[in-house]
């Protein structure tokens, strides 16, 4: 569904992807680590055309993404759950959903994400659905940004970090909710620290070290290889 | 300390006019508000100042003429920056400006420390002629006195014993009513109040429902440029036109308020120096030149601008010299024809005595005219100020 | 004597009470934390200690001396000092630069107008030793916009170390960070001197239950249990709000 | 230390050797760069170290300017004269920047510019003191106890070195821990406050030094120019100068004093060839920003870092950084 | 109708002039964070323009229409060609677009001369009403009504679609809202060529009252800012009461204080911000 072949990004002058090359299959859920700086939100940002690559191709469907302005990439059907949330300060809660809205295209039969069907998901922000983004705690924040890019009612969703902030029975819930979200036929590509977070809603493990995958397998492989669990994540 | 400082700034001074004498050229420096409000009535001069060098082969007192233009911004800091290039860079020899007169006052003493004549084609501050006179400034224009002292006694004896005075809150709105008051309440009448909106006020209905309500036999209004606009137009539009009578100041005669107004300034009385439709030999003349080469018709700045550039050809030719000393003593009292007729300038105040033409704005045409009711002849100013300080 | 004392603090916005009548003791050498469920008011319950907010009704002590109406910046004078749950920190402005100024808001020389920052040696001595403890002195000299989230979080966490403080909040220290960088903070946190009290805010299990010798459970902005953490780690409720089914609860 | 002493000896020598390049008027016209110089610095110091934009600064030059000027006519000593706008001005600020910093941004603009236009109509009505719109005389003569100082050159000179004096003031500041200090204030309001700061003595500090600054430059102009009107106050000085300090690069102590040095002689320039000048001056204000790098100064480093980097390409990039950010300062 | 009264009516007219050109100058700056000091200009366009067609016979509501079309389209041209780059930095914002408004006044004056002007009231208004001895123009009653209009405009498409929270967003993390598939370069450059499309409107309303000469732009600009300010940024509400208040006291000024005349929208801005230092309706800044 999604393919990355030679991936080159920069910051300016400093080389950040050196030749990312990956692909994640329809309505599968892959989950990229990697120690901090490693390079994992430039390359969720290349993809989503926050950045635009220097060289390589980005592939989505049938469409070359690559050099696509963000927005295009989006209405293609990417959604984008960003690292550290960037909710909107000056929108409301309900604001900050329904400003994101789009209907789902005819020909996909995914669910159909309404703000009804967010708030059913994340009951506490219907609660608090007047109040401004930032007044919510960085939990509740997190759980908007998932419910706005759910929003966008995309085909492929791209989430940094989703679990960061969160207590560990909505982590547990964020998993649940991945493996609910590739049922309805979304596939998933998601950063992550949380090793068993990773390993239990993922179907296959990228690690990426100073800007290039290293290591791809299955969680199972993951979690018996210790090396590699040692040497790029720092699990002692 | 000021001795000292003549004798020190003279030195570089001489040998500017060294230089100069012996080149066939003069410099003239224009020091004019060409931009913000102030530009269309330096537009005027300007081209007044032109037309007449155009019409003596780019010549004055014999000698070719080069001019500087400079924008003061109507700001006197500005001003003296511009001073300073134009008289210790440029070396220019005679200085012909300013609009505002802030910017007179400012230039005033640093012409007398250089030696440098100044024709004021415009500024019309009162103090110029009395406390600030100076022997190297000479005004063509008028004085914020003779403006308003023009039409006092006319209204008084003619329109009504009580009146409203309104002009914007600067130093010419006070001057042009405190002349005013004097005349109308010399020949009988009286001020029963004066208001000074801001300058640049956007609305005058306060004033003018008030006037309305004080039922005086005629409001006195002095304002220019597009105060002057505003004030003629919502004076129609709250009813007051023909209701009770207007006079005003020289600016409510003058094309660059009528043209733009038109009907509006229908029944103004004002006291005006020069309108383009005056019937003398020099102003036909001048006028026919003035629309071949504008495509306009002249107002009472392209006269300022015009008689500026006479008087300096005249002063020039009759000095037989272009030193400040020689000049100077030729320009105190000297006389010329004028599109607006005769003028003198007066010694004791170096301040032209000239004719007001007390005139009604009337329709004829189709065109609003200022339609001369009296003459008042030769209006000089009195010799120091007549009011306490 | 305690070292921190929160009596009886209930905080609201609007109609919205996130905080009823929370208490808690902070002995002087614990290393207490806190957890409790996403919007629970513990980040609330931080602000309020530091004077961040003003708190409704009871009263905060130090040492007992009670600081709920001193000024947030004098508390760091006094001995407290805190990160955020959200980056705060000098974008524009180099790790170095940002050392700087957390360093030398404790000098007698801050309000020095003419000496070059720069001649303060103790300043620059201080400075070196953190980046060099932290072995980020190949990063000192880059913008603190340019560092990778996890970079910045561990920043974050130094500033407020910096002014040596007797007791020093930290809103989810490791939030954000890899595994590996997590067990180095963790590991930093657990090294640091008895003289530092802590209380600390976190989600991961792991951190938690590394570093804590008591406990506070806040839920819906009451205080519900506090304890030792096995205490906690055997709470039916504690484990059914928060662990989750207690999956991972042991770590 | 050193870097200063540099600075302070390139900056003299150009003092000194201007005269020998420019006309009696490129003199005169250079002493009131120095001056304006001065003036954009104070702003330039707010703007770039306290993130305090003020659309009415002109209100401490007019108060400078006017002190010399009414003052003049008492007192004869310039020692005190020039002191006492100092002290007015710096209270003057100290008193309404404590009210003024409690608005932020735009709304600081704004409150400024009220106080500048307060100000301005302050010196328009006071007209039995100030002759009002028309502006008054100045008759202080300057005379530091070596004989009165009269001369075009002398008057340079004095310029020239108080310029001198106000940028090594300004650079001690900068580099100080106060300095650096409001510059984190700046910044980061909320983490200062959190690692122990009373921002607000910072920000009002830098303010009042500014406004003191500014006065200063009110009262040399005073001396320089014997002449002063209202408009010295007024809401279009202050913004020329707002201006000046953007052309020369925010955030660089130099720099708005270049700003000022360009702005000023463009203007007169331009305007002395063509009487389209505000359309030449816009379009190359515009130009300016479109090219991208910031002030002038900004490109005078951008330019030098490109050609030391190309010099020494051994260097890293840190260390390239590090040229960079010593740079500003100056 | 009493003094009082035609004086309120006065205030109110010029009050919903004022919210005109700052509700233009508001949506720009406190919507989308832009300092545009060329909106007096544009105004100043605005009225030239409409001048430029009524003088060829062309009737008012055409002009009116023209010109609004003319200015909305150079709004779109200056903030793709010039604007756009200059997202996020306000210095620069302040440095371009006070270049660019010396650039268009200085244009205007070649192009239109520097004579002063004034834009005929259009025939069917040009008539007063009288109550009583006192007499109010109908022209500013329509001026009124306008602005009620506009204000009405704002309220529909601020609450009733969306785009006021995209724009809104934009302003917060212009990249995240393009994340999410919004264009958000169409639609800045739309709600900028709308500002300008308001200047010019408020240019040709504000002709018959204001007149047009050169300069009139600053003495609006500084005018309209203050409005803003008061009024609080990025709130058309607050601009709204803001003018209102404004324009009143401008009137009632005159009265009560006729010799603070000149400051005392300045001293009434000082006022407001001392008491509420982010304007009337300004949200507290965090
Ligand atoms: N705006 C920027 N400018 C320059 N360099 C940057 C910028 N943002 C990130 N970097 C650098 O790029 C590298 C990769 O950063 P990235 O944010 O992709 O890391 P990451 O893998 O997402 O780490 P984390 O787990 O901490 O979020 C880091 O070394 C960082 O310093
Ligand atoms: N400024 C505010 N205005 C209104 N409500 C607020 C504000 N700040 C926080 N809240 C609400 O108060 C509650 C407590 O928030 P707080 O940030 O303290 O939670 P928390 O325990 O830190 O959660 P998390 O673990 O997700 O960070 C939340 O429901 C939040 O929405
Ligand atoms: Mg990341
Ligand atoms: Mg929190």
């Amino acid at each position: 569904m999604l393919e990355l072949a030679d991936v080159h990004t920069y910051y300016g002058t400093s080389h950040i992807l050196q030749g990312v090359t990956f692909s994640v299959p329809s309505g599968k859920c892959v989950a990229l680590l990697g120690r901090n700086g490693a390079g994992k939100s430039t390359t969720i940002h290349t993809i989503a055309g926050l950045l635009k690559p220097k060289k390589g191709d980005i592939r989505f469907q049938d469409h070359k993404v690559s050099t696509l302005p963000s927005h295009q990439i989006s209405r293609l059907g990417i959604g984008l759950v960003p690292q550290g949330r960037r909710i909107f300060p000056s929108l409301t809660i309900r604001e900050n959903l329904t400003m994101a809205a789009r209907k789902r295209k005819a020909n996909d039969s995914g669910t159909d994400w309404d703000i009804e069907k967010v708030y059913e998901l994340f009951p506490v922000l219907k609660e608090r659905e007047k109040n401004m983004g930032t007044q919510l705690s960085g939990g509740q924040q997190q759980m908007l940004a998932i419910g706005r890019a759910l929003m966008t009612n995309p085909q492929f969703l791209l989430m940094d970090e989703p679990s960061e902030g969160l207590a560990p029975v909505i982590i547990d819930q964020v998993g649940e909710i991945v493996c609910k979200l590739k049922e309805t036929g979304l596939s998933i590509l998601m950063v992550e620290q949380n090793i068993s977070l990773a390993c239990q809603a993922a179907d296959e493990i990228l690690i990426m070290n100073k800007g290039t995958i290293v290591w791809n397998g299955t969680p199972v492989e993951l979690l018996e290889n210790e090396d590699i669990q040692h040497k790029y994540l720092g699990v002692s | 300390g000021g001795a000292k400082q003549e004798t020190t700034t003279s030195q570089s001074e001489k040998q500017g006019t060294d230089t100069a004498t012996e080149a066939e050229t003069i410099k003239i420096g224009l020091i004019l508000s060409t931009t913000g409000t102030f530009a269309p009535l330096s537009e005027g001069i300007k081209n007044g100042f032109e037309l007449y060098l155009e019409q003596h082969d780019g010549m004055l007192g014999g000698k070719k003429v080069e001019l500087k233009l400079e924008d003061d911004e109507a700001n006197p800091q500005v001003a003296l920056r511009k001073y300073r290039q134009l008289v210790h860079s440029e070396k220019v020899n005679f200085l012909v400006g300013p609009i505002s007169s802030a910017v007179v006052y400012a230039l005033r003493d640093e012409v007398e420390k250089d030696k440098i004549v100044l024709i004021d084609a415009n500024a019309a501050g009162d103090d110029l002629a009395w406390a600030k006179k100076s022997d190297y400034v000479y005004r063509t224009s008028f004085s914020n006195w003779q403006n308003g002292h023009s039409t006092g006694a006319y209204l008084a004896n003619n329109v009504g014993k009580t009146a409203i005075a309104i002009a914007p809150d600067y130093p010419a709105g006070k001057e042009v009513v405190r002349a005013f008051k004097a005349a109308f309440e010399e020949a009988g009448g009286k001020v029963v109040k004066e208001s000074y909106p801001k300058l640049g006020t956007n609305d005058f209905a306060t004033y003018i429902t008030d006037a309305a309500n004080t039922k005086p036999d005629l409001v006195y209004a002095f304002f220019a440029g597009s105060d002057g606009i505003r004030f003629v137009q919502q004076y129609k539009d709250f009813g007051l036109q023909g209701k009770i009578p207007l006079g005003g100041s020289l600016e409510f005669g003058d094309e660059l308020i009528i043209q733009p107004t038109g009907d509006a300034t229908e029944g103004i009385i004002s006291g005006v120096v020069y309108s383009p439709y005056l019937d003398n030999e020099q102003n036909n003349q001048f006028v026919e030149a003035y629309q071949k080469k504008y495509n306009k018709l002249p107002n009472m700045f392209s006269v300022e601008g015009y008689d500026s550039a006479q008087i300096l050809d005249k002063a020039i030719t009759e000095a037989g010299s272009i030193k400040s000393e020689d000049v100077i003593k030729v320009l105190k009292g000297i006389s010329f024809d004028s599109p607006r007729g005769p003028i003198t300038i007066d010694p004791k105040t170096n301040n032209p005595i000239q004719n007001f033409y007390v005139s009604k704005n009337t329709k004829k045409d189709n065109v609003i005219v200022p339609e001369v009711l009296e003459t008042v002849e030769k209006l000089t100013m009195p010799e120091t100020s007549p009011f306490p300080q | 004597m305690s070292l921190l004392k929160v009596e009886n603090i209930s905080k609201s916005f609007n109609t919205l009470q996130v905080l009823q009548n929370v208490s808690l003791e902070v002995q002087p050498g614990e290393r207490h934390v806190i957890i409790g469920p996403n919007g629970a008011g513990k980040t609330t319950l931080f602000n309020c200690i530091t004077s961040h907010l003003p708190i409704n009704s009871g009263a905060v002590y130090l040492e007992g001396k009670e600081i709920s109406k001193i000024p947030s910046h004098h508390l760091v004078h006094l001995g407290m000092s805190r990160t955020f749950q959200k980056n705060n920190l000098f974008g524009n402005l180099t790790v170095e630069e940002n050392l700087h100024l957390a360093l030398a808001s404790t000098k007698p020389y801050k309000f020095q107008v003419f000496h070059a920052l720069s001649t303060y040696k103790d300043l620059r001595k201080e400075t070196n030793e953190i980046l060099e403890q932290w072995r980020i002195n190949d990063r000192k000299d880059i913008l603190v916009n340019n560092l990778s989230y996890g970079e910045q979080r561990l920043l974050e966490v130094l500033l407020a170390m910096a002014s040596k403080p007797k007791i020093l909040l930290l809103d989810e220290p490791t939030s954000g960070m890899s595994p590996a960088e997590t067990t180095q903070t963790s590991e930093m946190i657990q090294s640091l001197p008895r003289s530092t009290t802590l209380l600390v805010i976190e989600h991961d299990m792991e951190v938690v239950f590394a570093i804590a010798d008591r406990l506070t459970v806040l839920h819906h902005g009451e205080v519900i249990l506090s304890g030792t953490p096995e205490e906690i780690k055997n709470n039916e409720l504690v484990k059914e709000i928060y662990f989750g089914g207690g999956a991972k609860a042991h770590a | 230390m050193k870097k200063l002493s540099i600075y302070t000896v390139l900056l003299a020598l150009f003092v000194i050797i201007m005269p020998l390049l420019l006309s009696d008027y490129g003199v005169n016209l250079t002493a009131e760069i120095y001056i304006m110089g001065i003036f954009a610095m104070s702003l330039g110091l707010i703007m770039g170290f306290a993130g305090l934009v003020s659309l009415g600064h002109g209100a401490f030059f007019g108060i400078g300017a006017y002190t010399v000027a009414l003052g003049g006519q008492y007192l004869q000593n310039t020692y005190l004269l020039l002191l006492l706008s100092v002290i007015i001005c710096g209270l003057v600020a100290l008193i309404t920047g404590a009210v003024f910093i409690r608005t932020s941004k735009f709304y600081f603009l704004m409150i400024t510019l009220a106080f500048g236009q307060l100000m301005f109509a302050l010196f328009w009505q006071m007209k039995d003191w100030t002759g009002g719109a028309d502006g008054m005389s100045v008759s202080a003569i300057m005379n530091f106890g070596f004989g009165e100082i009269l001369t075009p050159m002398a008057i340079y000179y004095v310029m020239g070195a108080a310029f001198i004096g106000a940028f090594i003031l300004l650079y001690l500041y900068v580099n100080s821990p106060a300095g650096k200090i409001t510059r984190g204030v700046m910044e980061n309001e909320s983490r200062m406050n959190a690692l122990g700061y009373n921002i607000r003595i910072y920000k009002l500090l830098a303010y009042s030094l500014s406004g003191a600054l500014a006065g200063l430059a009110g009262s040399l102009y005073s001396y320089y120019n014997l002449y002063v009107s209202p408009d010295l106050s007024g809401w279009m000085f202050s913004g020329q100068v707002l201006i000046m300090v953007i052309i020369g690069g925010v955030g660089t102590l130099m720099g708005p004093a270049l700003g000022s040095g360009v702005f000023i002689f463009l203007q007169n320039y331009i305007s002395s060839y063509t009487e389209r000048w505000p359309l030449i001056m816009g379009a190359l204000l515009v130009i300016l920003v479109l090219a991208g790098k910031g002030g002038i100064l900004h490109w005078f480093q951008y330019l030098s870092f490109k050609f030391l980097s190309r010099k020494k390409n051994t260097s890293n990039s840190s260390s390239a950084k590090q040229v960079e950010k010593e740079e500003v300062v100056s | 109708m009493s003094i009082i009264s035609v004086q309120l009516l006065t205030g109110l007219a010029y009050g919903m002039l004022y919210f005109m050109i700052a509700a233009g100058l508001t949506i720009i700056l406190g919507v989308m964070n832009v300092v545009n000091l060329a909106h007096g200009t544009l105004f100043m366009l605005g009225t030239y323009i409409a001048f430029t067609f009524i003088s060829q016979q062309y009737s008012f509501w055409v002009a009116m229409l023209l010109s609004v079309i003319l200015t909305a389209i150079l709004g779109i041209i200056i903030e793709r060609l010039l604007i756009r780059r200059v997202y996020g930095k306000e210095l620069e914002q302040v440095l371009l677009t006070f270049g660019l408004s010396f650039v268009i006044a200085d244009s205007v004056k070649w192009f239109w001369g520097t004579e002063m002007q004034t834009i005929p009231v259009p025939a069917m208004l040009d008539f007063s009403i009288s109550v009583g001895e006192m007499v109010f123009p109908a022209y500013r009653l329509f001026v009124v009504l306008i602005g009620c209009l506009l204000a009405t405009l704002l309220w529909y498409l601020e609450s009733k679609t969306r785009i006021g929270a995209v724009i809104r967003a934009g302003v917060d993390d212009r990249s995240m809202v393009g994340a999410l598939g919004i264009n958000v370069g169409l639609v800045f450059t739309g709600v900028f060529a709308f500002g300008a499309a308001l200047a010019g409107l408020s240019g040709v309303l504000g002709g018959p009252l204001v007149g047009m000469y050169i300069g009139m732009d600053s003495e609006i600009l500084v005018t309209s800012l203050i409005v803003v300010v008061v009024g609080g940024l990025g709130s058309w509400k607050g601009s709204f009461i803001g003018a209102i208040i404004i324009g009143l006291i401008e009137t009632l000024g005159k009265v009560w204080f006729p010799s603070l005349s000149m400051l005392i929208v300045f001293l009434l801005m000082m006022i407001v911000l001392i008491i509420r230092p982010q304007g009337l309706f300004g949200r507290e800044v965090a």
